[in-house]
């Protein structure tokens, strides 16, 4: 990648008014493209991108050291950690500031025109801002104070962190409450569901005490109720699943195929 | 007769329609009171606990254990007791150990722990444990030190210095100078280690109870070591490190209680809600 | 297999599997629409929005709590399907996205759903909502939201992971009525523990075929069956040489065994010249 | 009697006088970390107060989440993806190609034009074709190795109930292991047969072996389902060992 080095430091700013010229007339002509034309160029431009990939995977390889490991790799290979993984992740974190923007504009309406419920807009706001200033504040390599650190370490990790954990554990209540509501032996269906669910729960908790005394060797071993929990999950739910997978894998692949080559009719190319 | 199933109807039906909010009040006050006052269940240990046991006790003096600690504060309630009793035993049998880590926040967690445990072995960091810090790139670090340790990780991650200057990693090389790697995690970290490192090295796996049903075919493969199975596998390391004297109860035990109350709630939940659906059916059906 | 010289077997197999559906949707484009059988999850979805339209109270849809990729593209498809029959009857409805790039093309989507149905007048930019990319913040959020907007029909199709179940028992205590699926099957039993109707595994890309009839995404929907047949023949086949030949394990392995790991290519070709 | 939600958010607000007192002395007594511990306390009982009802608390406790964790997200776009793999290559290393990405994300912001907004499609359909060309590889290092191991032997190698040597690498399969393998193949193929869409179930047969397919998916999911309570489980129980004992000190720590 030497040669994408240009040679003066200050020409940066000559190219990037460059780019942006650039931008200027590619979208002013965009903005004058015949209807009928858009999907085609839509079209084209997945097709590119997704060529890279596929190209990626179907051209034969040729051994290369890389970190004192022999990995096999084509002329393409090189090209996904240091020019397209880094393009789709800027990409993204730049698009980042669209859903950003959608959301402190709802929340700023409310604030300025006082709808019910203002308050907590502004709050939200404040605390986007302040994470944002001790955010950058402490990570920044200049001289801070020490309570910039210590206001950060509060936010992230005495509110942020605490309220993940806070709301990641709500979903034990809910497991409760949904069990106990649908673990009924209604259906033959239900009742599988329940009864499976019951046996490798006991298997793992203190199912396991119940039937401790039997001997874990021989063909005793099968009235131990972990070796039921460990059956289940191994001989019907991994195959189960595994066959929920390929299906599962063979309509992603068609689906990436259809958008790959332009012929999906829906969501992304807009009909 | 017929007097009492009269009264029995409304129970029954409110059973069956019962409030969320007072299953949720029951599972509160369930969990809450043998957290407060602690109770022992009793348990046997798996056998997947036991043969991570065995193979971190084994291991000889010239070689390191890798912890790789991929978790944090989210699921803290099984992790660090995994990480706990793990670090109990290499620090009671001197055990040399690393700990490193493929996520960003996990690091400092894996350090407050660690320095915690440490303190009261007197383990000594750069003379008896290291920190090779966080690792973005799973798979490089993974086939890096599989060939050569010390110039993958270059330095550690506290100290800042060449890792060949600590005294932990004398004749510490490469990933045959490592008796088991350990991935304690909340996700499928494991399968960096089970792809790309070096075949013939142990791997381990400490994971949360999700995570466990995937693993166990690795384990029956032999590609996995040993398997602690969530809190469970927690309070199973715990109680083989109390049976031979490599450690003491900690958060295993202590958690347990209140899961099996929990555990024991939700099946008598789905009993009485059980029970009450076919009560009044009967009912209806007289 | 990180790539198709480490074992051309593979990539020939796959090329196989592309080509049947190829030419399934091929077929299919020339006119022969084919059968496909009743998928109740998916009839469910106008049922609920009835419901909603009923009541007068917002249906919420969201798209799984991925980024961009074929998962929450297929949901779209299905969410405009969604959309543009809301859109007739005029019933509010929001959607909560958590990832910015899938937040714009969710926008153009929804605009274009509604302008389809010649209401574009109907549409509201606040609509379509990008909440947080981050997952508990994400799921806090749409729990508060389906309770003060007491949502009366919900869908959620896509890609989840642990918040499936907050945003399932929060509708479900709202009452919603609840359509959803998803691609992990480790969150599926979650689903049907609390929802209404649960589209399972790959009925989820069934849908676009299931609700527009269209011939591109019916004749695929053929192709991945003709496909999944191929898969169980082997996997059958596979199953049956293993019995013959009494193969459990050990070095004296199969031939079937080693085409479908790295270097089957080069033991087939080493097979072919020992024949001769 | 139902508790307006105006009266909640004024409780609330006076409860505030106390409750920054309180956080005053865990900041004596237990410095940075205490009052780390106290705020950890009350966000953990505002987001839980949601399980009651909707309430203006929640509410509150939920914007402040939702603006950390925007903020969180910006300081993260920038610090781990864009200081590193954009900015520092173009103003450091001037690798100026790198400016090219400026383009395609003007573009997206097109999305809020009323009559141009069709451009904002460009970058996506870019990164849709990524992740439509990555699916080949995927699938192939996916499920290959999954269609290898789904061969399973139905012969015996030794005819006992009881494998003697249970290790993988004595290469036995015993009585009950060819069970299980039929066990499993049968569930695989039946699964399989109930998610064909297009062929009729037209024969009795087909249509039982998909419907025994869709009772052994239960069987799964419903393993699945326990499999996952225990993890659950042990975040709740965390989380209350953080209420109870370490916010409110109502028993002795472990460590």
């Amino acid at each position: 990648m030497h040669n994408w080095e240009i040679a003066q430091g200050n020409s940066i700013w000559l190219a990037l008014a460059g780019v942006l010229l650039v931008t200027f007339i590619v979208i002013g002509l965009l903005t004058k493209l015949p209807v009928t034309l858009r999907r085609p160029l839509l079209s084209f431009l997945v097709f590119v991108s997704g060529l890279f990939y596929a190209l990626e995977y179907f051209l034969p390889t040729h051994m290369v050291l890389d970190h004192g490991v022999q990995v096999p790799e084509n002329f393409l290979t090189d090209l996904i950690p240091n020019i397209i993984n880094p393009l789709a992740q800027d990409l993204s974190a730049l698009l980042f500031g669209l859903g950003l923007f959608s959301l402190m504009r709802i929340h700023f309406n409310n604030v300025v025109r006082q709808r019910s419920g203002w308050v907590n807009s502004l709050a939200l706001l404040i605390s986007t801002l302040s994470m944002m200033v001790f955010g950058f504040w402490s990570r920044a390599n200049l001289h801070h104070p020490r309570w910039v650190d210590q206001v950060y370490h509060h936010l992230f990790d005495g509110v942020y962190q605490n309220m993940d954990a806070a709301m990641f554990s709500l979903i034990a209540f809910f497991i409760l409450s949904a069990s106990y509501r649908a673990f009924r032996i209604r259906s033959f269906e239900a009742s599988i569901l329940m009864t499976s669910a019951l046996i490798v729960l006991l298997g793992l908790s203190f199912g396991g005490v119940i039937t401790d005394k039997v001997p874990d060797y021989g063909l005793w071993s099968n009235f131990r109720i972990e070796t039921w929990s460990s059956w289940i999950l191994n001989i019907i739910s991994s195959p189960g699943l595994r066959a929920i997978d390929f299906g599962v894998g063979l309509g992603g692949l068609a689906m990436g195929l259809r958008i790959w080559l332009g012929i999906e009719k829906g969501a992304l190319f807009g009909d | 007769m017929n007097n009492t199933t009269n009264n029995e109807m409304p129970l029954l039906e409110k059973l069956q329609k019962i409030d969320r909010r007072i299953l949720y009040l029951i599972l509160i006050i369930v969990i809450a009171i043998p957290t407060i006052w602690p109770i022992n269940i009793p348990n046997a240990p798996l056998p997947m606990s036991r043969d991570l046991w065995n193979t971190i006790n084994a291991t000889p003096p010239n070689k390191i254990v890798l912890l790789s600690s991929t978790w944090t504060k989210n699921t803290r309630g099984e992790n660090q007791g995994q990480m706990e009793a793990i670090l109990n035993q290499l620090m009671s049998r001197h055990i040399r150990f690393a700990i490193s880590t493929f996520d960003p926040r996990g690091s400092q967690v894996a350090l407050n722990l660690v320095n915690s445990v440490a303190k009261k072995y007197g383990y000594v960091y750069g003379k008896n444990w290291v920190d090779f810090g966080y690792q973005p790139n799973g798979v490089n670090y993974v086939k890096g030190i599989s060939v050569d340790l010390i110039q993958t990780v270059k330095r550690d991650a506290v100290l800042k210095k060449p890792l060949q200057d600590l005294p932990v990693m004398k004749g510490i090389r490469n990933a045959d100078n490592i008796q088991i790697v350990v991935e304690i995690s909340a996700s499928s970290s494991q399968y960096y280690w089970i792809q790309f490192l070096k075949p013939g090295v142990k791997v381990g796996f400490a994971c949360t109870s999700v995570m466990a049903p995937e693993a166990i075919p690795y384990y029956t493969s032999h590609q996995l070591a040993g398997i602690l199975w969530g809190a469970k596998g927690a309070y199973d390391y715990e109680q083989l490190n109390v049976e031979h004297h490599t450690g003491d109860w900690g958060s295993g035990r202590q958690y347990m209680g209140p899961l099996s109350a929990a555990f024991g709630l939700v099946i008598l939940s789905i009993f009485v809600g059980n029970l009450a659906m076919f009560l009044s059916r009967k009912r209806t059906r007289q | 297999m990180q790539h198709a010289c480490d074992n051309w077997f593979v990539a020939f197999f796959e090329g196989a599997l592309v080509l049947l559906i190829m030419v399934r949707i091929v077929k299919s484009m020339r006119g022969s629409i084919p059968f496909i059988r009743r998928i109740p999850g998916l009839n469910a979805i106008d049922e609920a929005i009835g419901r909603a339209t009923e009541m007068g109270k917002p249906i919420l849809m969201i798209p799984g709590i991925l980024g961009l990729d074929i998962v929450s593209l297929q949901a779209l498809n299905v969410f405009t399907h969604v959309t543009r029959t809301a859109a007739r009857f005029a019933t509010p409805i929001r959607m909560c996205v958590c990832d910015a790039t899938l937040y714009t093309i969710s926008q153009e989507v929804i605009q274009d759903a509604y302008q389809a149905e010649g209401k574009p007048e109907l549409y509201d930019p606040d609509s379509v909502r990008f909440l947080s990319d981050q997952q508990f913040a994400f799921a806090a959020s749409v729990a508060g939201l389906i309770q003060r907007e007491q949502v009366a029909a919900t869908f959620f199709l896509g890609s989840f992971f642990a918040e499936s179940l907050i945003f399932a028992e929060v509708a479900n205590s709202v009452g919603a009525i609840q359509v959803a699926g998803t691609v992990m099957t480790t969150q599926t039993p979650f689903f049907i523990a609390a929802c209404d109707y649960v589209i399972i595994g790959d009925e989820f890309y069934a849908a676009s075929a299931y609700l527009s009839k269209e011939p591109v995404a019916t004749g695929s929907l053929v192709g991945q069956d003709y496909a999944k047949l191929l898969l169980t023949f082997f996997i059958v086949l596979g199953s049956i040489i293993y019995t013959v030949t009494g193969y459990a394990g050990g070095p004296q392995v199969p031939l079937i065994h080693e085409l479908f790991a790295d270097g089957g290519w080069t033991a087939l070709l080493h097979s072919i010249r020992h024949l001769f | 009697m139902k508790i307006t939600d105006r009266t909640i958010g004024i409780i609330a607000v006076i409860c505030l006088i106390p409750i920054s007192f309180g956080a005053y002395l865990y900041y004596l007594r237990f410095g940075q970390n205490g009052l780390n511990i106290f705020l950890g306390g009350l966000v953990t009982l505002a987001v839980y107060s949601t399980l009651y009802r909707e309430n203006p608390i929640y509410r509150f406790a939920e914007h402040i989440y939702l603006g950390l964790a925007a903020g969180y997200g910006v300081v993260i776009a920038w610090s781990e993806v864009l200081s590193t793999q954009w900015y520092d290559p173009i103003f450091k290393q001037h690798q100026w190609l790198w400016l090219w990405i400026l383009p395609l994300a003007i573009m997206a912001y097109f999305v809020f034009s009323k009559k141009h907004s069709w451009i904002s499609r460009i970058p996506l359909v870019i990164l849709s074709g990524f992740a439509a060309g990555t699916i080949f590889q995927g699938f192939v290092s996916q499920y290959f190795p999954q269609i290898q191991d789904s061969f399973k032997s139905l012969r015996p190698t030794i005819y006992t109930l009881q494998n003697p040597d249970p290790t993988p690498a004595a290469h036995i399969l015993s009585i009950s292991g060819a069970i299980n393998n039929a066990i499993f193949l049968i569930t695989l193929t039946s699964v399989l047969t109930y998610f064909f869409f297009s062929f009729e179930h037209k024969t009795k047969a087909i249509r039982g072996y998909a419907q025994v397919g869709r009772w052994l998916m239960m069987i799964g999911f419903g393993a699945i389902f326990g499999s996952t309570i225990m993890t659950r489980f042990a975040l709740l129980v965390d989380r209350m060992y953080f209420i109870l004992i370490e916010w409110m000190h109502l028993g002795h720590p472990i460590i």
